[in-house]
């Protein structure tokens, strides 16, 4: 084994200041975050919790939190809507384009598992974050080590869903030797940046953030609940999609279809403040929105998913062709509407 | 259950006229009824044998409940073997006494989360327990002491402990930590990670192979030295192995597998298979397979071209629900246990381990104990045999001559028509608790698979950890595990050879090899510490150094055990009474040997010059001088005398290793790769055992070592998904559960009496097959 | 008041009394109580001598006692242990049995339901009638409770009646077990018997006389010497006939479970335990005396009739040690393999045995 | 190789094996080779190393609970003390004497006894307490003479004594292997101070001044126990030579 540097015996620690003094900063998190509606529910704070306490079960909550907190200021350091700054629009990037993996199948081009497979092969991350689902369609989350794991079926294709991404995460940076590839919703990439930007762990191990265009998503009981009631069932379902406005849940025997529309009822508040549609923070982000059928958009922001899609082109693994950023602009600027629902912080 | 009062006897014994007789009488007249129930049995045949002999205190062992008035409840008792103990208890006359010795049979010991094991108190009432694990003879001796006490009207626990007060300054309040297990979350189970090594005649096989297989194969990988992984499709297994059997000549099934993989929805089905041709015999090839995560899934058994795997497929029915189509044992008789229930499948959760002492929270899982006394045969078993004339007598799980198993004996006259085996009676769940413990926390588990050989057991489980983390263990600790193998495989042999003179009637063959037996667990006592359960090997090494007293004495052992073994050599083995029982009895040809799959040296009576000390040499072995021993007999004799040529084989190489080790000078004993930051420790562990072991993390892949066990080979397969610190998997395949066939195939068509002749010369033993 | 003498003599019992000298004079010296002098008169008298004492109930029953324990003492020596011990361990545990009985005496006797229970019950206690009726005829010394010319055959017959009272109590057990011993015990009685008998008549042509104390007289050279092939018979025959090793084919602990006692429990059991050594003892008492001389041997001063007695019991003794020892030195043979001696080997013996003694009486050894 | 033979018995090599067996017994009988220690009254020496009972020094233990976590039975759980500290508690009733807790004693404070011939009346008693372990328990003994088993080159001998064995042995203490509990990346601290709740022997200590909480190990006091490595919530502490 090699020798381990050897570290400090004194060290400091800064924590940031309580909004309300003498409550703890849960309860601080909850004040401002949970109880204004502005919480995501991207889960970064039960990523960095020390004892695991905070769930999602029904919004996230912290129970038992009197006896089990340490107070020690980790989830608001890093909640990304403690001070919240709405980003929105295309962002920077190097490249634009329009891709299909030619080794995997999925939803559209299936560039997602095709950057963080072609990330692994490089030997630039060890595991990538996949939300997989079960029988019921619940989300769990997947430590993907291995291409051959992506074999699952339920691995690929977009679940409408809020995904543990983050706590996985945590798990995760503990266990990887190289890095982790981590895909989500822009939420969860800023709560990822914000983690990367609190913590070094995080910059080190997390070396590839995937983000996914997103205009809304749902939470699990919410969605389960309502598909249920327009007639979907959930052992014969094979995938869901939005298209042209629709929402689409394709059976063994048939489909189910509505207006996307109808869903705003079920709307996360959390969504309902999100103004990020293409994940701007993040290092490549992924979506349909903006090239022909068959092909995911790639809007390549950093220098890790360039040398990705580089990698890609090298070994021939997808074909690419041309984006259009212009397609994208409505959901921008719809997301951006929502702007005005943002009030302000206490 | 009714009258299940602990007292009752002892007013049985204090009522009625002359009760002063009645008592002193029952008290130097309290036969064991030995319900030899698990591995304890070993150390109760230890204190009833020459070096203590229990029958001084006036207990005799006696087989028959009805003429006993005691039970020695030998450790471990499953839901299956439940029942026997009742039935038993229910059979003998009152008054009667019960004891239970070794942890299994009080919280559980090291099974204390099995799902399969009970605790005796809760179906009889049980007057002493006896901790060890196994018991010390001394121990046995002190319960029949405390019984007799009792008798007398002292009920008493004979240890006293004294109160001392515990520190009582103030200190501040602290938390309790969590687990030391860690699991990796959704692993990454793989059956053929790829290694590199350096093995051109596998690179050679494997061209080979692809070209041969043509499109029934999907890949096929070198996953170490001697080993190759080939993954095939569900339907195409069959005409895989049909290939490898007919161009190849791969002859035998050395194990059948299944992993479940809950998270990806599968479970990975492999065969290990192997051939007695001489340039393929270390080589093992796995082929395996992905299916479906169904209740009952269905999978075309390879039973027809490698009979060898029948058993390997049934228990694998019974622990994961797969049905192997084509296999006829396809019936769950393996538990006893509910019919839905599929233990080893992942989804089946046993108890968390509890770190911090809390008041009146039971110790182990309460299990639901049978509520008849009903153990069932196979349907129509005896309405056929009554068709056909024949005599059904069922041997076990509680008989003399039976061990801890039931045989389901057949018979037209004196000759036996069929022996169907019901073994699972000692089945404690090993891979399952396995799979819920540290690495380093199965070292003691799987040595308690067979307390006659342990050190084989802990090193078998010891070598396919350090292959997969490739450490070499230093010179000096290598001697020292060959030496102690050696006297393993000594103590089986003299074991076996007991049990095998006891079968034959002759009590004093049993006796001498016992008190051989006695001098090599001296040996081992004074090198470990424990005379049965060293756990001595760890990986990297051993866990401390010998001393020279201990080496002469070991070494003046491989000249004293001459004078007792030219005795028992004169009363026994060349007796003519028992060369006439043993000669010509149970044959199994070459071939026969090869199908059924019999191991070690029993394949060795038969005529294959296969030992693994040979083929794929480990630890000293191939830097020592012996030989290899085969015989063409193939019959209970042959099996017998090869064995026994074999011992002395091994007395040759126990004076070659002692003779080394004397000469070397001391040094590490523990590799210092493994121990990392604790490399002082490296000539003793004392104090860092768990610092240095208690993260121990396997590469991804899967390990099999094979070694020579005392009984044959012994292989243990560790599946590991390289993130957590306990196996995902481990799959230990032991001789006795593979020569189990052997025994039936070759009781066929012979006499009677022959059962006992054969099933004595299989050495088999229960715990070890059925682990 | 009754002469006492008066009363010995109408009784007839006055000229067969056994002589002791070393204690006739202390018999002579008593006071005159007429009781126990009639007492004392009737234990000696040799026919209630040999019932009730030697080689009658008395011995048989602290023979009972001790045999098992010189058993288990010297098996125990020979196996490297020691067997029962610590019950009196200054005395080497030698009440064990002692015990062994009161508890068995004391414990519940089980009669299982599918037993018959009359006979199940009934057996063990009937098979005391062949065990216990030879001892009439079996002389110690010239002491016999019956004095025949027929003893021997009679003793013969008597023996040959025992296997069948052990199939009854197989039969009347009903346990699978105890059907294969039983069949087994059948198939063997048959093998030994005939040689056993061929053996014995061997001997009898050859003393010319069925006389047990006859016979005793005549060995001037002991019958062992004189045929040893009939000896060598006689000795394996018994070995089957008691079932030991290795020809415990019958009970076969490790295959049948003690077949046909396999479910008998309490006393019951205690009388079948204690059974098979009356039926050693009668056996080995046979043996003596046709092949080991009986009681003859150095008189032992002051001893008398007892002298007699002693040797007898000692060479009974010899013959029991040596029969049980068998049980340490050889496992057990098959059922076929037993059988296969028994018509075989030992058929052909006893009729080398037979045609020995003819030669012998032939020529005129004795 | 070595082919084995098995031996074809001809009448003549019959007889003289039986002649063999038979003259083993008759030897036996007059010169046997007993081995036999006669338990109750005598006792068989077993080794310094015989892994019995357990006696437990609280002064020497760091409650570094790692006894509980190496227990293969579980038979060790951890109980708090008057002074809160935890320290270990054994149920014999799963107790299997592999002895992995003295092993991964680093302070020495678990050591072997000698003791292991004990019979429980009632399965309640087996779990001893802490309190219970610390002084010499006493059990039921009858043996006035010790054996001590000898091997030479001819045979094994029983040595006889009359002496009573004492059942308790001086142990040597461990090696020490001075570790040290580091921060190798303060950065990432979150500062919930798990870690100095963890630490038994009260080594790690902080300090909040306002917005800043000082953290501070006492290398002197750390035992090196590797509790707050193990339980820090970012894997940030590492065990290094002191």
């Amino acid at each position: 084994m090699a020798a381990i540097a050897i570290g400090e015996s004194e060290w400091e620690v800064a924590i940031p200041e309580k909004p309300l003094k003498d409550k703890l900063y849960f309860e601080n998190l909850k004040a401002k975050v949970i109880d204004t509606n502005l919480c995501s529910r991207c889960l970064t704070c039960a990523c960095i919790c020390p004892v695991d306490g905070i769930t999602a079960v029904d919004g996230v909550d912290f129970p038992d939190y009197e006896a089990k907190c340490t107070d020690c200021g980790a989830c608001v350091r890093v909640c990304p809507r403690f001070v919240y700054e709405p980003k929105s629009g295309l962002g920077s990037y190097i490249e634009f384009i329009a891709g299909r993996s030619k080794r995997f199948a999925g939803q559209d081009g299936a560039m997602v598992t095709e950057l963080l497979v072609s990330a692994m092969e490089m030997g630039m991350i060890d595991r990538g974050l996949f939300a997989g689902r079960d029988e019921k369609w619940a989300i769990e989350m997947f430590h993907v080590r291995d291409p051959q794991q992506l074999a699952i079926t339920t691995l690929g294709g977009t679940k409408y869903t809020f995904a543990d991404v983050l706590p996985a995460l945590k798990k995760a940076v503990r266990f990887t030797k190289r890095g982790v590839g981590v895909v989500g919703t822009p939420c969860i990439v800023s709560g990822v940046r914000k983690l990367q930007q609190e913590f070094p762990i995080f910059r080190e191990k997390v070396k590839l953030v995937v983000g996914l265009f997103c205009t809304e998503n749902f939470h699990y009981e919410d969605i389960s609940r309502y598909l249920k009631e327009k007639g979907v069932d959930f052992d014969k379902l094979i995938k869901t999609d939005i298209t042209k406005g629709k929402f689409i849940a394709t059976m063994t025997d048939g489909e189910v279809k509505f207006k996307v529309k109808e869903l705003e009822e079920i709307l996360p508040s959390g969504c309902n403040v999100c103004t990020d549609f293409t994940a701007v923070e993040s290092d490549a982000s992924v979506g349909s929105v903006g090239s022909a059928p068959g092909f995911s958009t790639v809007a390549v922001r950093e220098e890790p998913a360039k040398k990705v899609i580089e990698y890609i082109k090298e070994k021939g693994y997808a074909d690419f062709g041309e984006a259009d950023t212009s397609q994208l602009n409505f959901l921008i600027g719809h997301k951006k509407e929502r702007e005005k629902n943002i009030t302000k912080p206490i | 259950m009714e009258g299940d009062d602990k007292d009752r006897n002892i007013r049985i014994l204090h009522s009625g006229v002359l009760t002063p007789l009645r008592r002193w009488g029952t008290k130097w007249s309290l036969w064991p009824c030995h319900f030899v129930t698990s591995c304890c049995g070993v150390e109760l045949a230890h204190a009833f044998a020459c070096g203590f002999d229990g029958e001084r205190l006036g207990t005799l062992n006696m087989g028959i409940s009805r003429q006993a008035n005691f039970i020695i409840v030998e450790g471990t008792i499953t839901r299956k073997m439940a029942r026997a103990l009742r039935i038993v208890w229910e059979q003998m006359p009152d008054p009667k006494f019960v004891n239970v010795i070794g942890a299994c049979g009080q919280r559980g010991g090291i099974f204390w989360n099995s799902y399969n094991i009970t605790r005796p108190s809760e179906i009889v009432p049980v007057d002493f327990f006896i901790p060890g694990c196994p018991i010390t003879p001394e121990g046995l001796l002190r319960g029949v002491r405390a019984v007799q006490e009792k008798i007398e009207g002292r009920d008493r626990t004979t240890i006293k402990f004294k109160t001392a007060a515990l520190p009582s300054e103030e200190g501040k309040e602290n938390r309790i930590p969590t687990t030391a297990k860690i699991f990796a979350p959704t692993p990454a189970i793989r059956v053929d990670v790829p290694k590199e090594v350096d093995w051109d005649f596998g690179r050679e096989m494997v061209k080979n192979l692809k070209a041969q297989l043509g499109d029934v194969y999907k890949s096929i990988t070198i996953t170490d030295k001697n080993r190759i992984a080939i993954k095939t499709t569900p339907e195409n297994l069959v005409k895989v192995a049909r290939k490898l059997s007919d161009t190849m000549g791969i002859d035998h099934a050395k194990n059948v597998n299944v992993i479940d993989v809950p998270h990806e929805r599968k479970f990975i089905v492999e065969y290990m298979v192997s051939s007695y041709r001489e340039e393929l015999m270390p080589v093992i090839i796995t082929i395996f397979t992905e299916i479906g995560r169904e209740a009952e899934p269905v999978l075309s058994s390879l039973t027809a071209l490698w009979e060898s795997g029948d058993y390997s497929e049934r228990e694998m029915h019974d622990f994961f629900g797969i049905r192997f189509e084509g296999n006829e044992g396809m019936n769950r008789k393996f538990l006893l246990a509910p019919e839905t229930e599929t233990p080893l499948r992942k989804d089946f959760k046993l108890e968390e381990e509890r770190y911090v002492l809390e008041d009146g929270t039971p110790f182990a899982p309460a299990i639901e104990l049978p509520s008849d006394l009903k153990m069932p045969l196979s349907e129509g078993l005896l309405e056929e045999a009554e068709k056909s004339d024949d005599f059904v007598v069922l041997i076990g799980p509680h008989h003399t001559g039976s061990g801890h198993l039931r045989w389901i004996m057949r018979m037209k006259g004196d000759v036996i028509v069929d022996v169907i085996p019901d073994p699972g009676y000692v089945h404690r769940s090993m891979e399952k608790l396995a799979e819920n413990r540290l690495y380093i926390q199965n070292i003691p588990l799987f040595e308690r698979a067979n307390i006659s050989d342990p050190i084989n057991m802990n090193l078998g489980y010891v070598r396919a950890i350090e292959k997969a983390l490739g450490i070499e263990v230093p010179e000096r600790a290598k001697y020292i595990r060959t030496m102690m193998a050696e006297l393993s495989r000594m103590g089986a042999f003299f074991y076996d050879s007991g049990i095998f003179s006891l079968f034959t009637g002759h009590s004093t063959g049993f006796m001498y090899v016992w008190a051989i037996r006695e001098m090599i667990l001296e040996a081992i006592v004074r090198m470990t510490g424990s005379r049965c359960t060293p756990s001595f090997i760890i990986p990297g090494g051993i866990r401390r150094d010998i001393s020279d007293d201990v080496l002469n004495m070991t070494s003046n052992f491989t000249s004293a055990v001459n004078k007792r073994l030219q005795k028992f050599e004169d009363i026994f083995i060349y007796n003519p009474v028992f060369v006439a029982r043993a000669k010509g009895v149970g044959v199994l040809t070459r071939e026969e040997a090869i199908r059924y799959g019999i191991v070690g040296p029993f394949l060795r009576a038969s005529g294959v010059d296969y030992d693994i000390r040979k083929v794929e040499p480990y630890e000293v072995y191939d830097k020592l001088d012996w030989e290899v021993t085969t015989g063409d007999a193939g019959d209970c004799l042959g099996r017998y005398m090869g064995r026994y040529e074999e011992i002395k084989q091994s007395l040759r190489i126990l004076k070659q290793a002692v003779d080394a080790l004397k000469e070397m000078p001391r040094g590490d004993v523990i590799s210092e790769e493994v121990l990392g930051e604790y490399k002082e420790a490296s000539k003793d562990i004392k104090g860092h055992l768990f610092h240095a072991y208690g993260n121990l993390v396997l590469p991804r892949g899967e390990w099999t070592s094979v070694i020579e066990a005392g009984r044959g080979t012994l292989l243990y397969s560790i599946l590991s998904d390289g993130e957590s610190n306990v196996p995902y998997r481990v799959r230990v395949v032991t001789p006795c559960w593979m020569n189990l066939r052997g025994i039936i195939e070759a009781s066929k068509g012979e006499r009677v009496a022959d059962f006992w002749t054969i099933y004595g010369s299989f050495g088999y033993f229960p715990p070890e097959a059925d682990r | 008041m009754i002469d006492i003498n008066t009363v010995i003599t109408g009784l007839g019992i006055e000229g067969n009394q056994v002589s002791v000298p070393l204690i006739q004079q202390m018999l002579d010296l008593l006071p005159e109580i007429p009781m126990i002098k009639l007492l004392i008169s009737f234990i000696l008298w040799k026919p209630f001598f040999a019932a009730l004492i030697c080689p009658g109930f008395a011995t048989l029953g602290i023979l009972l006692l001790f045999f098992p324990w010189i058993e288990r003492k010297l098996c125990g020596r020979i196996q490297w242990r020691v067997g029962p011990h610590e019950i009196v361990w200054w005395l080497g545990g030698i009440i064990q049995l002692l015990a062994d009985s009161l508890r068995f005496l004391f414990q519940e006797v089980i009669v299982h339901k599918d037993a018959h229970r009359p006979y199940f019950l009934q057996f063990p206690f009937l098979t005391f009638i062949p065990a216990l009726l030879p001892l009439l005829f079996i002389p110690a010394g010239n002491i016999v409770a019956i004095e025949t010319p027929y003893a021997i055959q009679i003793i013969l017959a008597v023996i040959c009646l025992f296997p069948l009272f052990i199939l009854g109590l197989g039969w009347a057990s009903n346990s699978r077990f105890a059907f294969i011993g039983t069949v087994r015990e059948a198939f063997m009685y048959f093998a030994y018997e005939v040689p056993f008998i061929i053996a014995v008549l061997g001997m009898i042509i050859l003393y010319g006389t069925s006389d047990p104390v006859g016979i005793a007289n005549k060995q001037s050279i002991w019958g062992i010497i004189l045929n040893p092939v009939a000896a060598l018979t006689f000795f394996i025959a018994a070995a089957m006939a008691t079932s030991r090793m290795p020809f415990e084919i019958a009970e076969a602990d490790q295959e049948l479970a003690a077949g046909p006692h396999v479910e008998y429990s309490g006393i019951a059991f205690g009388l079948i335990y204690v059974l098979c050594y009356e039926k050693a003892y009668v056996l080995a008492g046979l043996m003596t005396i046709l092949f080991l001389g009986g009681g003859s041997g150095p008189e032992i001063a002051g001893l008398g009739d007892l002298s007699g007695v002693i040797w007898f019991l000692l060479k009974t003794l010899i013959v029991l040690t040596t029969l049980f020892v068998l049980r340490t030195i050889y496992p057990r043979y098959r059922l076929d393999q037993g059988l296969s001696i028994g018509w075989g080997a030992m058929l052909s013996l006893s009729l080398i045995a037979l045609a020995l003694s003819i030669a012998l009486a032939q020529v005129g050894v004795i | 190789m070595k082919k084995v033979t098995v031996p074809e018995q001809s009448l003549g090599e019959k007889v003289v094996k039986h002649a063999a067996a038979i003259r083993v017994a008759m030897k036996e009988s007059v010169y046997p080779l007993t081995a036999t220690v006669f338990y109750p009254r005598e006792r068989k020496k077993m080794p310094d190393n015989f892994r019995g009972y357990l006696m437990f020094d609280p002064d020497k233990c760091i409650s570094c609970w790692e006894c509980a976590f190496v227990c293969p039975a579980n038979a060790i759980q951890m109980k708090e003390a008057p002074n809160k500290r935890y320290y270990p508690t054994v149920d014999y009733g799963k107790c299997i004497f592999c002895h992995f807790c003295v092993d991964s004693c680093s302070g020495g404070a678990l050591k072997t006894t000698k003791i292991h011939d004990v019979a429980y009346k009632d399965m309640g008693e087996m779990l001893t307490l802490t309190e219970e372990m610390i002084e010499e328990p006493e059990i039921i003994r009858e043996d006035k003479k010790l054996v001590e088993y000898e091997i030479d080159e001819q045979d094994l001998h029983l040595k006889r004594t009359r002496e009573v064995d004492t059942l308790f042995v001086e142990v040597t203490p461990p090696v020490e292997i001075p570790m040290v509990s580091q921060c190798i990346e303060p950065g990432s601290c979150l500062g919930c101070r798990i870690c100095e709740e963890m630490c038994e022997s009260g080594a790690i200590s902080s300090i909040i001044e306002r917005q800043v909480i000082k953290m501070a190990i006492d290398r002197d006091k750390c035992t090196g126990c590797g509790l707050c490595v193990k339980e820090c919530s970012m894997q940030i502490l590492r065990l290094v030579r002191k």
